[in-house]
């Protein structure tokens, strides 16, 4: 039990996959300019995420490793992954056209987002159990939604605010992102993992 | 230890400058040479002009006609001769009609008015067209017409009826000295306004900081059911929806009206000006009014006759002693800031300023460091500092989700502001704004 | 006429207390904790706490230059980030750790967001943190108090949660003699960085600003409060591995942290309700940072991460406006 | 090697069936032309149209809550292929830009009172109708320059809003944000406009601006049929806008400008380069 807590703190906090590990860069930049927006990136990477954790797993050790092809690890994770998003986009599109709109680009972009292919590889280069692996994404996929709806309710402030023009829009954002992983250097060594 | 006093939540007290004109009985203020007597003079469709030039008029003749039922008629303040029915400049900072009357100084009423025998025999709707045949609007400052509130749609009966002695804006006093003064005139006008409306409950609220008229109202109501209440002094304890929540106990709900919860406010100089209409059968043609400043020679309260200059008043009160940097008319909290003494004495001037400019706030505006002072402050429990930050972006539907269109204007969020940032200006500028786009809509 | 008659929209009064002035009276209260700190490290807390001062006012002043905005440094915001940076530094600190400090607190901290006001992050901490990951060895090099000025030459000493934290990680118990020295925590004889000596010298201050109504009590009292509940409890738990509340409350810069840091007006929530979450966030990852992470010292950190909770904490803790239904209040609405 | 090929095949497959299902049951109605404008868009998906991407743009232009012209990066090829899509008229023949009519900046122009408060035209225009004596001049505290989503409006130092003719997209935006109507839009073409919106008497005008039109009729006589007088104001009648020229030098008060030499004083915009049809070279 203290065992999955750890795991989750981990991946959710000290080892956060934006502001830690530095994956999943690219929607954490481009869905935070506001905070509904990146709540609902959160959890739409968040679904993924665990679900692709799940098949993956189940890929790795009932297909890959009985059969000595885990050199395609890379191949079949991306196509699991790739099909999670075009699944997810759709019910996006079906339930929550409003969302979908706002996500624009970066929902079938998860497809290629490293912190899903990262997590699931993590997973299993980790050795982690089944419920482990699951924790870890759920724990992952926490941190990752945190960061992006910190980081959204930030920039939501500083474009309120007087910033130089030279700073103005990516530069400032790059900027608050940095001192945002600053602050969550705060957690280091929390857990050790 | 003293019972804590009623009032309400947030709010501050701002230093109150009553002393120099608290103690001072009410004095009559002579005839002007000329009277400017604009037609819009409460909140509503102004009325239309029935005079025309060079035309002779007795005192208190009707000069405008209401139009509509939100409108109020206008009528001469002293007989004389009409100069000119045209645009002068008006308090609100506009040039706007008015009727330019040269006083004969016969000062002679025309036919006499129709006094009554006595008003409870008259139904509330006879008492109500007499109010409105009268001219009375709300004397407090907003000079809302007052029949409009006696007539409540049938499905909101009125059970109470607050009688606003409150008085919060600094400097301001008339209405002390009236409480004071005109004691008998006063609670006829409330037993007027209670029957009109059919209220039970009457309830007399007035600030602690004026000690002398609550011994004197209190002392007048012995043996009646009318209450009065002492109130914390606490700026902005006169605002309609604030006085309602320390007396009553309960809000108005957002976008309502006191009638929603059954409450009618009224001023006490409406009350002791329904009192003239009903009983002397006399319109609304004098009021009132403080006129205060550092910039005044002699400040005093004054019984003033509508549309009186300011250049008038300022003369008769010794001139001015140094120079003149702001005329505000009304409090300085909710007043407005006027260009020049040419402006006349309104129905709702309940106070006339004149300010040095050693007095007046010549600070920049400077960033928000969002000490949260504003947040506080505010009576109507809203985020100002938020709400000018989208104001001035012009993203209105952000400002009217931090619910802008709450705001009353009270002015304690600018009061406070460290940065001396025009907050009200700004929340004005988005609720004017949300307004266009919903009548757009 | 020869002036123009002022027009301005209401109200025409306006309170006393301005910006320059509030930046001021927060400078007034830190003298007490500036003046122990020289009292125990002498010069070289002088000198740190010039250069701090200095480099702030300079880089601010450089930015609006640069930037051609007006020159805005008197009204002492810089001022009094550089005093709370030095105040945030190891006595020993070399000259140039100062400088470099100032500058990463004026320019990222603050001036790339458009100066006073708009910066979402404290930039002292922004600045202190920055040096903490950057130079590790200079920002733990502690000197030990030697009052009235005897400590030219360096004795080096722990700060008494670094003792705190490596007595436990080797041994799993904390030394005796921690728990019995709270007087000298609270007179401030121990070490650590210039502000975090002195519990009594900051207590001064930070009531000197209550009287002068800039303080209120929302940020101080929770975050004092929960590090008094959550480290009661581990306490509780296990008083040989877990300090005690006390020692939380007077050690490391807990003190600076709350009265002068946590309450910066431009980083913390401006709705009352906000400001209590505010302030039981801090309290709650300060406690564990201290007795859980990889460092000794959490206020820092937890300051800066609840600072960038600010935005939504405001969002969320929008108060229910006068008239408004109840239900209507809460959550996600009352965002744009 | 056969495992691998069954074993990825295998999962491509079930992934397959799994979402042509899942595309039957969540599947979305889209409207054609939404495809049709998507297709016509750069497919840049910057976000300068502020929009998530080209997708929210062409739903928002199919749902007419968009301008074509917003898309900056398409130019005018792709403003003109999506509103044939739409159905829409596409930008006018003849392009026009917003001018500012006035030059009454602070040395100039006098002032009715010291002004204390929120730095927006609207705001302070409703205190006793703006701090400036003239009606109709500009007030310079930027509404425009905030209305304006290309950046073509600046403030001079002296307080006068100028509008640059080449970054002007004649998008009307500043016109409705203006309290005084002192914005007007006019041809791109026609480069001398006469800058006073004042029509107060010629004395009243004398009183309070020294670059104001006071109604003297001279550039009337001057160029007959260009210049037309009404109400105390000249105006360029831009039918006639060639001749204009001829009168700028005459104006006693030199409320004339022609753009083509030059802005306003105080203005950081370069005069227009590109010379203008129908007009000498000076």
């Amino acid at each position: 039990m203290t065992e999955l807590f750890l795991i989750f703190i981990s991946a959710a906090f000290v080892n956060n996959f934006v502001l830690a590990r530095f994956l999943g860069i690219c929607p954490f930049m481009g869905v935070s300019k506001k905070v509904e927006t990146a709540l609902g990136m959160g959890m739409a990477v968040t679904f993924v995420m665990t679900v692709a954790t799940v098949t993956t797993w189940f890929i790795q050790y009932f297909i890959l490793t009985p059969f000595n092809i885990e050199y395609l690890q890379t191949i079949a994770f991306i196509l699991v992954i790739a099909s999670l998003v075009q699944l997810v986009e759709m019910v996006i599109q079906k339930t929550s056209p409003v969302l979908y709109q706002s996500l624009g680009i970066f929902l079938p972009l998860i497809t290629t987002n490293c912190a899903v292919l990262g997590l699931a590889v993590l997973s299993i280069q980790k050795g982690y159990s089944f419920l482990e692996a699951v924790v870890f994404a759920i724990g992952a996929a926490a941190g990752f939604t945190l960061a992006l709806v910190l980081f959204a309710g930030l920039r939501e402030r500083v474009e309120l605010s007087a910033v130089p023009r030279a700073f103005q829009g990516a530069a400032i954002g790059f900027v608050t992102a940095g001192l945002l992983a600053l602050a969550f250097m705060g957690f280091a060594g929390l857990v050790k993992g | 230890m003293m019972k804590k006093l009623k009032t309400f939540r947030g709010g501050l007290h701002p230093s109150e400058h009553k002393e120099q004109t608290a103690h001072l009985a009410i004095e009559d203020c002579p005839l002007p040479e000329e009277l400017v007597i604009p037609l819009s003079q409460h909140i509503g469709a102004p009325a239309e002009a029935c005079v025309a030039k060079g035309e002779r008029v007795a005192k208190g003749q009707l000069i405008g006609r209401a139009r509509g039922f939100v409108s109020v008629p206008v009528h001469a303040s002293t007989s004389g001769e009409v100069l000119a029915v045209e645009a002068r400049p008006h308090p609100s900072g506009k040039l706007l009609p008015a009727v330019v009357l040269r006083p004969d100084g016969e000062d002679a009423w025309g036919e006499a008015p129709a006094s009554v025998a006595d008003y409870r025999e008259l139904g509330a709707e006879e008492l109500c067209e007499r109010i409105r045949a009268a001219g009375v609007v709300g004397l407090g400052g907003a000079a809302f017409p007052t029949h409009v509130k006696l007539s409540p749609p049938p499905e909101k009966p009125i059970h109470t009826l607050l009688i606003n002695g409150v008085e919060c804006e600094p400097y301001l006093t008339a209405d002390h000295r009236l409480m004071l003064e005109e004691t008998a005139r006063l609670l006829a006008g409330i037993d007027i306004l209670r029957r009109a409306l059919g209220a039970r409950r009457v309830c007399i609220g007035i600030e602690a900081n004026k000690p002398d008229a609550i011994a004197r109202l209190e002392e007048a109501c012995r043996g009646t059911d009318v209450e009065v209440a002492t109130l914390a002094v606490k700026y902005p304890q006169g605002a309609e929806k604030q006085l309602i929540s320390a007396l009553v106990g309960r809000e108005v709900p957002s976008g309502g009206l006191p009638m929603d919860l059954g409450v009618v406010v009224q001023n006490v100089g409406t009350a002791a000006a329904v009192a003239d209409a009903v009983l002397a059968g006399k319109p609304l043609i004098e009021r009132v009014t403080t006129l205060t400043g550092s910039a005044l020679a002699r400040p005093g309260n004054l019984r003033v006759r509508i549309g009186t200059p300011l250049r008038h008043l300022v003369a008769w009160r010794g001139g001015l002693t140094g120079e003149l940097a702001k005329i505000l008319c009304g409090g300085p909290m909710m007043g407005a800031a006027q260009l020049s003494l040419d402006v006349p004495v309104v129905r709702g001037t309940s106070g006339v300023l004149l300010l040095r400019e050693g007095d007046v706030e010549l600070r920049r505006e400077s960033a928000c460091i969002r000490c949260g002072r504003c947040v506080r402050a505010c009576p109507s429990f809203l985020m100002p500092t938020t709400i000018a930050a989208y104001a001035r972006l012009e993203r209105f539907e952000a400002a009217e989700q931090f619910r802008a269109m709450d705001c009353i204007e009270c002015g304690c969020c600018t009061y406070i502001c460290p940065a001396a940032i025009p907050l009200v200006q700004a929340v004005r500028h988005a609720k004017l704004a949300i307004l266009a786009r919903r009548r757009k809509l | 006429m020869e002036q123009k008659l002022i027009l301005s929209p209401a109200p025409h009064l306006h309170g006393e207390q301005s910006t320059e002035q509030i930046m001021r009276a927060v400078i007034y209260a830190l003298l007490p904790a500036c003046a122990v700190s020289i009292y125990f490290f002498g010069l070289p807390a002088l000198r740190v706490l010039v250069l701090c001062t200095l480099g702030c006012v300079l880089a601010e002043i450089g930015c609006q230059k640069l930037m051609r905005r007006p020159a805005a440094w008197r009204d002492g915001s810089a001022a009094l980030t550089g005093v709370l940076l030095a105040l945030n530094l190891p006595p020993a600190s070399p000259w140039w750790l100062a400088l470099l400090g100032a500058a990463v607190a004026i320019v990222v901290g603050k001036q790339v967001y458009g100066g006073l006001g708009h910066n979402p992050f404290n930039p002292a901490l922004v600045a202190r943190v920055v040096l903490l990951i950057s130079f590790p060895v200079q920002m733990t090099t502690w000197s030990a108090p030697t009052p009235l000025g005897a400590g030219l030459d360096l004795v080096t000493t722990a700060t008494p949660l670094g003792e705190a934290k490596n007595a436990v990680m080797l041994s799993g118990r904390l030394p005796e003699a921690l728990q019995n020295s709270s007087w000298d925590y609270f007179i401030g004889n121990m070490g650590g960085c210039l502000g975090e000596v002195s519990a009594l010298a900051l207590l001064l201050g930070a009531a000197y600003l209550f009287w002068k109504r800039i303080l209120t009590w929302h940020i101080p009292l929770s975050y004092l409060g929960s590090v008094v509940v959550i480290a009661g409890i581990f306490w509780l738990v296990d008083p040989s591995r877990y300090p005690s509340p006390l020692f939380h409350l007077l050690t490391g810069g807990l003190m600076l942290g709350v009265f002068f840091m946590a309450t910066d007006m431009v980083t913390s929530p401006v709705t009352p309700r906000g400001m209590l979450v505010f302030g039981v966030g801090c309290g709650l990852l300060t406690v564990l940072i201290r007795l859980f992470g990889g460092y000794p010292e959490g206020v820092s950190f937890a300051i800066l991460l609840m600072n960038a909770a600010t935005p939504l904490i405001d969002r969320f803790t929008r108060p229910r406006a006068f008239g408004e239904a109840p239900a209507r209040v809460s959550g996600r609405q009352g965002a744009p | 090697m056969l495992e691998a090929i069954l074993s990825i095949g295998g999962i491509g497959l079930t992934a397959a069936v799994a979402l042509g299902l899942a595309a039957k049951k969540f599947a979305v109605e889209v409207d054609p032309r939404e495809l049709a404008v998507l297709e016509a868009l750069p497919g840049a998906n910057c976000g300068a149209c502020g929009f998530p991407g080209c997708g929210g743009f062409a739903k928002a232009l199919v749902e007419g809550k968009a301008n074509p012209n917003a898309c900056t990066p398409g130019g005018q090829a792709t403003v003109e292929r999506i509103a044939h899509i739409l159905g829409v008229a596409a930008t006018a023949a003849d392009p026009q830009v917003a001018v500012v009519l006035c030059q009454g900046d602070n040395p100039r122009a006098a002032l009715k009172y010291r002004y204390l408060g929120m730095a927006d035209c609207n705001a302070a225009q409703r205190i006793a109708e703006g701090p400036k004596q003239c009606p109709g001049g500009c007030l310079g505290l930027g509404s425009c320059v905030r209305a304006c989503p290309f950046s073509a409006i600046e403030i001079t130092g002296e307080g006068l809003a100028v509008i640059s003719r080449e970054l002007c997209t004649g998008c009307t935006r500043c016109v409705a944000a203006c309290p005084r109507g002192v914005i007007r839009m006019t041809p791109l073409a026609a480069t001398v406009h006469v800058l006073c919106n004042s029509h107060d008497k010629g004395a009243q005008v004398r009183k309070y601006c020294a670059v104001g039109c006071i109604a003297c009729h001279i550039c009337a006589k001057t160029v007959p049929g260009a210049y037309v007088v009404e109400d105390f104001l000249a105006r360029v009648d831009y039918e006639h806008r060639d001749q204009a020229g001829a009168a700028v030098e005459k104006c006693p008060t030199h409320c004339i400008r022609d753009f083509a030499q030059g802005y306003p004083p105080g203005s950081s915009f370069a005069a227009p380069t590109v010379p203008v049809a129908g007009k000498s070279a000076a």
